[in-house]
């Protein structure tokens, strides 16, 4: 075959989630840039195609529609779990790979081949998340605290799963309406219970006010906030309330220690004028990349072939770290951490302790 | 030069031509009467005079000032009311605040003796002062909208249809108040279905027949004209 | 002759003002009764009171032997009385066909799956009715509006179409609320052989109007109220000549007199 | 106790917000019968650009107060200029046509607004420089309250006596009021409706502005999607207190900003919204018209 | 154009629908599918809005239903996908009727707001996995393909069939409803209330009864959405849905058929064309809206007689 090879992006390019989907477009862009300009892959650039599915499961199908038709072998994307369900039936059935950061077990629950999950599964951040609450904190009283997004109560529920499995306390699982500012209602019955962390497993631009809010609150309790909480902005909107905050995570584009993480970080900035919005533009770019190395490792562009090398290779050089991917798609290996916001904003890897030299 | 002087109008809603050219002269101090059937184009003609319809030719000129296209709250302001057809009281608001509205246009110092005024002519106002206006009878709203026009202290007064559900001796009471108001010197120019009482009243009066006047006379020729008799007046018979 | 509708110590309050004051009176069948009196006497309030539009706050309202004080109005429709407003409330944005017709809603016998499945019982019906409505437009000489959009007709025309779907329920009574409004006195005049031919067709007439050349011709019986109260009642030569009458509502017109002589 | 008063707090704060939002959307309504469902873009274009004021006037250091008005103009005349474009280009045209008309138009223009938002100041969180406003936090039977949440509550009580001074005392506030029942019957009065609609259009959405500032300042942090969900809630405080009635809107903001926060802190945080609306219909069940709202003065 | 040449147009029209499959690639099969399927929920939600004239915008909760209620009962019971659209169609009309109970005391943008309320809901009801049934936030995946005499209906022109059978049927029950006194009924109370009640019409049964049927179409469309992505979850019936819903229906002409359809596709399709303006999108789509609006401000087709 001739001709470029296509790769596809589905992302919420409009609506809600629109920095985090046009994160993913200008990543995949960037990497596809990168990659033409070192001659392209095989031989053939490489041609990406978007859609944007404004995070809705109705446009996600009709994008993955369109994206197949296009002739992608491999997507990127989406964001949203929801937009990414409804699309992953379409590209298993006409076996194009489909690499997101979704993280829903219903993703996996249908065992199709082409599923490549790009970012941590909540049960291995769930699982670090417990042990740090329970065993190095030693945290007696833990409120658990989430947004009702497909993501963020799949990790607090995994979460509350494993501190149980720990043999620790959930005092109570509360609810924030995504978005709505003012948190401090919930906060202030979470005080009378008299937590000594709260964990908080919603996005970052709730999590930095719900920190502040604590704050002004005047309560005490240790924040602990989940991986979508690692973002510039966090610290930024919490401002001097962000010092000891917690946020578990991969470490985060700024704050990645792998060249490869920096370079890429440092091009992008370059190119579009900002950081990345957030690590999930990372885990997509890993997807691409993955991806990328599938077709030059099999020199291929069977989708049999790249699905076999993907769901074989030992280890994957990610950007956000190493990791492979089991035969349901999981992502396997994810070094996660603990950091403490530190007064000037920058982030502190406070668990697991940082080697020595 | 006549106080107002229509030439040649014409107003269209949509294709529907509801005036099709009419002229006409009102003197100051004059009581004009405009007759003619449902749907000949007396409320037309009145919106188009008050600035409420754009016409789509000829001219309005009053006291020389050409207002043919100037906005309604311009015209209101040169000095021409208007107590409209289905009397338009602003209903959640209270009687006295409908009145005061009348003289949006005047200083707050001068308003006091024309609310006198209107208050005096119809005491029933005066009794429901704080009522909302939307809650009034029928004929109580009438008699709000023509006190309220009275509020304006115009030089020009247009009252279409005046009497529209007002009880006999109201309708005589307001018949002889306008003369008394002509005196004055406010110029009134109305539209009646009660024929006979408004050529009583009037100086001059006009017929209007599909958009167009048929006639224009004085107002005693008009009362005993055959015509006018037979198509409006309803002759005798019904007096029995 | 039997009373069709009768009122017994009917009142309603607005806040502290008593609109209708205990008020008690009949209409036979075949009759053609007017009810009037001076602005805000409380006789649209009345009308209300019967079609059930407002909750009387005292006295009972009893049509044909039936009790009806206080039904909802559509089910004082069914009852058997139709009304006209004396704000004219016709359904603007449709023809006068459409408004003629829509008086016949209550003769319409299909169930609404039955219309949503167009059964062929269902067109029939809605062909008879149909022709129904063009044939009351034709008495009342309105068919050459049949297709005018009901707000862009001249007001009097307006007032013959409401008229009109009241007839189209084929009601036992009709009540009017200044049917004459905004009429000249030919067109009045030809309203009254319509009242007659109305009531000459079974139809039981109760009516407010101020246009007395039009109560007066006729009215078999007139009833007078003042601040809710009733203060006459009689036929129409009794009315003419009642001093209290005179003083509260007709007041001394160079006309009248004239008329009366 | 203490939880009690706080929940009082919180519930009051952002009920403050919502009123000062609610009052704008009242306005127009008021004179229009117009859900102006941009309004909350407006609101949220008023604290954008009065963070690139604070942002590129302010420098590294901490801006000052002055600044800071200078901030607060500047969204207001902004804003208020776009509510008049917005009323010329969108609204007029449609005055005499169906009124949902317009209701889709202003659909049409949140959305306009919202992306505008969008493609200026990237899709991305912006945030609000800190220490613009006193950190001082009041301690009150065990409840604390900042600072800023005091000069919400009370800025926008100060509006509404305002505003509703203004609407209910003055010549032109009759006008107003006369121009939104009937607006050929107010020309007829020698009022120019063209006139008091664009004051509408200056005066609801510069509070608007006031309100998205606020937003700013308080919270610190704003985005392009924020302006339909504070749109929305305000709109909503509106109807509560009885929607072109503006004590109605003050009530219905307040009231709206308790309900959440006891719906939250004493019954369930999982069903706070559900628990907010139910409480809403149930209210709408008893006063059909909102609280405030009085009932439609129609004779027949 | 007379009604009999204007139907017999729809129906031409109708019969080349069947054809697109043969010459449309599979995206836009798909979008045509799900224009069939909004389309459906857009006429249903004209019954309540366009021809009752009452302002509702929480038409997804009905849409909702019947695409929860075939996906629990296909996933969680087994169910054949036609079993489920009998139970599809009453639940959504049962809940339309409950819901109707209070809604229709209130008027105008009150009774708005109430429907916005039952909207949240309603969503935030299936994102707490409502007696543990709905999924949660996920909601529900797996969904199956109905099955005709045996053969699945799988592929995507066979789905796009199906959902253009039920939308040509939702048409003749809706020309007929045009037809029809309860029809009627309708348009009297949007126009006068006080006068449709005094001809007898009984306001509280003809309301609700119109939120029943408006729900229970709505509810059959929620089964073929289900069917046609496998998968349902609560961000797919949110308010902005409804909000769409409301929109197709003022910009495409209320109470008019061709309008709505027209309006559905505008609202629907076009975005889908727009996709090249990338993230101006929305931006050109806004603006798009407010010129329709003030071009034609009855509506692009505006029902017949109705105000020019
Ligand atoms: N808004 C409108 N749209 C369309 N046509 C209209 C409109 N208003 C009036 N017309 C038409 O214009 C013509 C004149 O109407 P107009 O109201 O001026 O008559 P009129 O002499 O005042 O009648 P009436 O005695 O009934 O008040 C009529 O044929 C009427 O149908
Ligand atoms: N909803 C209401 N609230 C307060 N007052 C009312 C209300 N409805 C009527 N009224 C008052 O009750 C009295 C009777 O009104 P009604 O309309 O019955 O008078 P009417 O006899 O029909 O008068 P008209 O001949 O002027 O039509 C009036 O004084 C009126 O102001
Ligand atoms: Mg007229
Ligand atoms: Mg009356």
């Amino acid at each position: 075959a001739s001709g470029p090879i296509k790769i596809g992006v589905q992302a919420p390019i409009t609506g809600a989630y629109a920095d985090e989907g046009q994160g993913i477009e200008k990543a995949v862009k960037l990497l596809a840039d990168q990659q033409n300009a070192k001659g392209g892959l095989l031989g053939r650039k490489i041609e990406v195609k978007v859609c944007d599915d404004e995070g809705k499961a109705s446009q996600a199908a009709i994008c993955a529609r369109q994206l197949v038709n296009d002739g992608v072998i491999a997507v990127i994307g989406s964001y949203t779990s929801g937009a990414a369900l409804a699309a992953e039936p379409i590209y298993a059935r006409s076996n194009v790979i489909q690499t997101s950061d979704g993280t829903s077990n219903k993703l996996l629950s249908r065992g199709y081949k082409t599923w490549f999950g790009n970012a941590a599964p909540n049960s291995a951040e769930a699982k670090f998340t417990a042990k740090y609450l329970i065993d190095v904190r030693h945290f007696k009283r833990i409120a658990v605290l989430t947004d009702h997004s497909s993501f963020a109560t799949g990790l607090a529920d995994a979460v509350i799963k494993n501190i149980k499995a720990d043999h620790g306390k959930v005092i109570d699982k509360a609810f924030i309406t995504a978005g709505s500012q003012n948190f401090t209602p919930v906060l202030t019955k979470l005080k009378a219970l008299k937590p000594d962390a709260i964990y908080f497993s919603g996005y970052y631009s709730d999590g930095g006010l719900i920190k502040a809010q604590m704050a002004q609150l005047g309560i005490t309790a240790t924040f602990v906030g989940g991986d979508a909480n690692q973002n510039v902005a966090f610290g930024k909107i919490a401002g001097s309330a962000a010092k000891g905050a917690i946020i578990v995570n991969v470490p985060g584009p700024e704050q990645l220690p792998y060249p490869t993480a920096k370079a890429f970080v440092a091009a992008y900035k370059a190119k579009y004028h900002q950081s990345p919005p957030s690590v999930f533009t990372l885990t997509n770019a890993d997807g691409m990349r993955a991806v990328m190395q599938a077709i030059e490792q099999t020199k291929s562009v069977k989708p049999a072939k790249l699905e076999h090398y993907l769901h074989t290779m030992k280890s994957f050089d990610g950007l956000t770290g190493q990791f492979r991917w089991n035969d349901k798609g999981e992502r396997v290996g994810s070094p996660f951490t603990a950091f403490e916001v530190q007064a000037d904003g920058s982030y502190k890897i406070v668990y697991p302790a940082p080697k020595a030299g | 030069m006549s106080l107002l002087e229509i030439a040649d109008l014409k107003v269209n809603y949509g294709q529907i031509e509801a005036l099709k050219g009419v002229s006409l002269r009102v003197e100051t101090r004059e009581i004009v009467a405009i007759l003619g059937a449902n749907g000949a184009g007396k409320t037309t003609l009145m919106r188009t005079i008050s600035g409420l319809l754009t016409p789509r030719g000829g001219s309005i000129v009053f006291e020389g000032t050409d207002i043919t296209r100037l906005g309604a709250d311009r015209i209101v302001r040169l000095g021409i009311a208007q107590s409209p057809e289905g009397r338009r009281v602003f209903g959640t608001l209270s009687v006295m605040e409908n009145l005061r509205l009348g003289a949006f246009t005047r200083p707050a110092g001068e308003v006091a003796g024309s609310l006198d005024f209107v208050l005096q002519m119809f005491p029933r106002l005066a009794e429901r002062r704080g009522q909302l206006a939307g809650t009034m009878s029928g004929g109580e709203q009438q008699m709000l909208a023509i006190g309220r026009a009275l509020m304006a202290k115009p030089r020009l007064l247009l009252l279409d249809e005046p009497s529209l559900g007002l009880a006999p001796i109201i309708v005589q009471g307001i018949f002889r108040t306008l003369r008394e108001i002509a005196n004055s010197g406010v110029t009134i120019l109305i539209v009646e279905q009660n024929a006979r009482s408004a050529l009583k009243l009037a100086d001059r009066g006009y017929v209007l027949e599909v958009g167009r006047f048929v006639i224009e006379d004085d107002a005693k020729t008009l009362l005993t004209s055959p015509e006018v008799q037979a198509a409006y007046l309803g002759g005798e018979r019904r007096k029995a | 002759m039997s009373a069709l509708l009768e009122l017994h110590g009917v009142g309603i309050r607005f806040g502290g003002l008593r609109a209708v004051d205990r008020l008690s009176f009949t209409v036979d069948k075949g009759q053609i009764v007017a009810l009037i009196g001076p602005n805000g006497a409380g006789k649209t309030t009345v009308f209300n009171m019967i079609t059930g539009v407002y909750r009387p706050t005292e006295g009972s309202i009893r049509f044909e032997g039936q009790d009806i004080t206080a039904r909802r109005p559509h089910l004082v429709a069914a009852a058997g009385i139709m009304r006209t407003f004396q704000t004219i409330r016709l359904f603007p944005e449709m023809s006068v066909l459409e408004n003629v017709r829509a008086g016949c809603h209550l003769r319409v016998r299909q169930q609404w799956w039955q219309g949503l499945l167009s059964l062929p019982s269902q067109r029939r019906e809605e062909a008879e009715l149909a022709e129904r409505a063009h044939e009351i437009l034709r008495r009342l000489d309105l068919d050459r509006f049949a297709h005018d959009r009901a707000v862009s007709l001249p007001y009097g025309v307006q007032r013959r179409v409401e008229l009109a779907r009241t007839l189209a329920a084929d009601p036992k009574m009709i009540i009017l609320d200044e049917p004459a409004a905004g009429l000249n006195d030919n067109e009045s005049a030809a309203l009254s052989e319509t009242i007659f031919g109305i009531r000459d067709s079974g139809i039981t007439v109760l009516l407010v109007e101020h246009d007395m050349n039009v109560v007066m011709s006729v009215a078999d019986k007139i009833v007078v109220i003042n601040f809710g109260q009733k203060i006459a009642e009689g036929g129409p030569d009794d009315i003419r000549n009642d001093a209290q009458v005179i003083e509260a509502y007709l007041g001394r017109d160079d006309d009248e007199e004239e008329g009366v002589s | 106790m203490g939880t009690f008063i706080q929940q009082v707090f919180n519930g009051l704060t952002v009920g403050g917000i919502y009123a000062l939002i609610a009052l704008g959307y009242t306005m127009v309504y008021g004179v229009m019968r117009l859900i102006n469902f941009a309004h909350g873009d407006l609101c949220i274009l008023g604290a954008f650009i009065g963070l690139t004021f604070l942002t590129s006037l302010g420098g590294a250091g901490h801006p000052g107060a002055a600044l800071l008005i200078l901030a607060f103009v500047a969204a207001i005349v902004v804003v208020a200029v776009a509510g008049v474009v917005l009323e010329l280009a969108a609204y007029r045209p449609l005055r005499k046509a169906d009124r949902l008309a317009a209701v889709v138009s202003a659909l049409g223009a949140s959305l306009l607004i919202e992306n505008g938002i969008m493609l200026i100041w990237s899709p991305q969180v912006s945030v609000f420089p800190s220490g613009l406003l006193p950190t001082t936090t009041y301690h009150i039977a065990g409840a604390s309250i900042s600072f800023v949440q005091v000069m919400i509550i009370i800025v926008s009580f100060l509006l509404m006596a305002a505003l509703y001074l203004f609407v209910n005392h003055t010549r032109f506030g009759t006008a107003i009021r006369a121009a939104a029942i009937d607006q050929d019957a107010a020309r007829l009065m020698g009022i120019n409706v063209n006139r008091v609609i664009a004051s509408v259009f200056v005066i609801g959405p510069a509070l608007g502005a006031v309100g998205g500032l606020f937003i700013g300042v308080y919270y610190r942090e704003v985005y392009f999607t924020m302006g339909w969900t504070y749109g929305l809630y305000a709109f909503i405080a509106a109807i509560l207190g009885g929607i072109g009635n503006i004590p109605g809107a003050m009530l219905g903001g307040i009231l709206l900003g308790l309900f959440n926060a006891f719906a939250a802190g004493y019954i369930s945080s999982s069903w706070q919204d559900a628990i907010t609306f139910a409480l809403l219909i149930g209210i709408l069940l008893v006063r059909p018209s909102g609280l405030l709202g009085e009932r439609v003065a129609e004779k027949v | 154009m007379s009604a009999s040449a204007s139907r017999n147009t729809g129906i031409a029209v109708w019969i080349l629908g069947l054809f697109l499959p043969v010459v449309l690639n599979s995206a836009w099969v798909s979008v045509a599918a799900i224009f069939a399927i909004y389309g459906i929920v857009a006429l249903s939600e004209d019954i309540i809005l366009g021809r009752a004239g009452m302002f509702d915008m929480g038409h997804a909760v009905y849409f909702g239903i019947g695409a929860y209620v075939t996906a629990i009962l296909n996933v969680t019971f087994d169910w054949p996908i036609f079993l489920t659209i009998p139970f599809a169609i009453l639940l959504a009309a049962a809940f339309g009727a409950l819901l109707a109970a209070p809604l229709i005391r209130l008027r105008g943008d009150y009774l708005l707001v109430a429907s916005i309320g039952f909207n949240a809901i309603f969503v935030l009801a299936m994102q707490n996995n409502l007696f543990g049934l709905t999924g949660g936030s996920d909601g529900i995946t797996g969904i199956g393909v109905p099955s005709l005499f045996g053969l699945p209906i799988e592929s995507q022109s066979a789905m796009y069939w199906l959902d253009w059978v039920v939308l040509g049927i939702v048409l003749v029950l809706m020309r007929n409803l045009d037809g029809s006194e309860f029809g009627r009924a309708l348009r009297y109370l949007k126009q006068d209330e006080l006068a449709a009640t005094t001809i007898g019409v009984n306001p509280r049964k003809v309301k609700t009864l119109a939120f029943a049927i408006g729900a229970g179409l709505a509810g059959l469309a929620g089964t073929l959405f289900a069917v046609q992505l496998s998968t349902v979850s609560p961000s797919s019936f949110k308010f902005t849905e409804s909000v769409t819903l409301f929109a197709i229906v003022i910009v495409g002409g209320q109470g008019s058929i061709p309008g709505v359809l027209l309006g559905t596709a505008l609202m629907f399709v076009l975005p889908q064309v727009f996709r090249d303006f990338a993230q101006y999108r929305y931006l050109v789509f806004g603006f798009a809206m407010i010129l329709v609006m003030v071009l034609r401000p009855q509506g692009l087709w505006p029902r017949r007689g109705a105000r020019a």
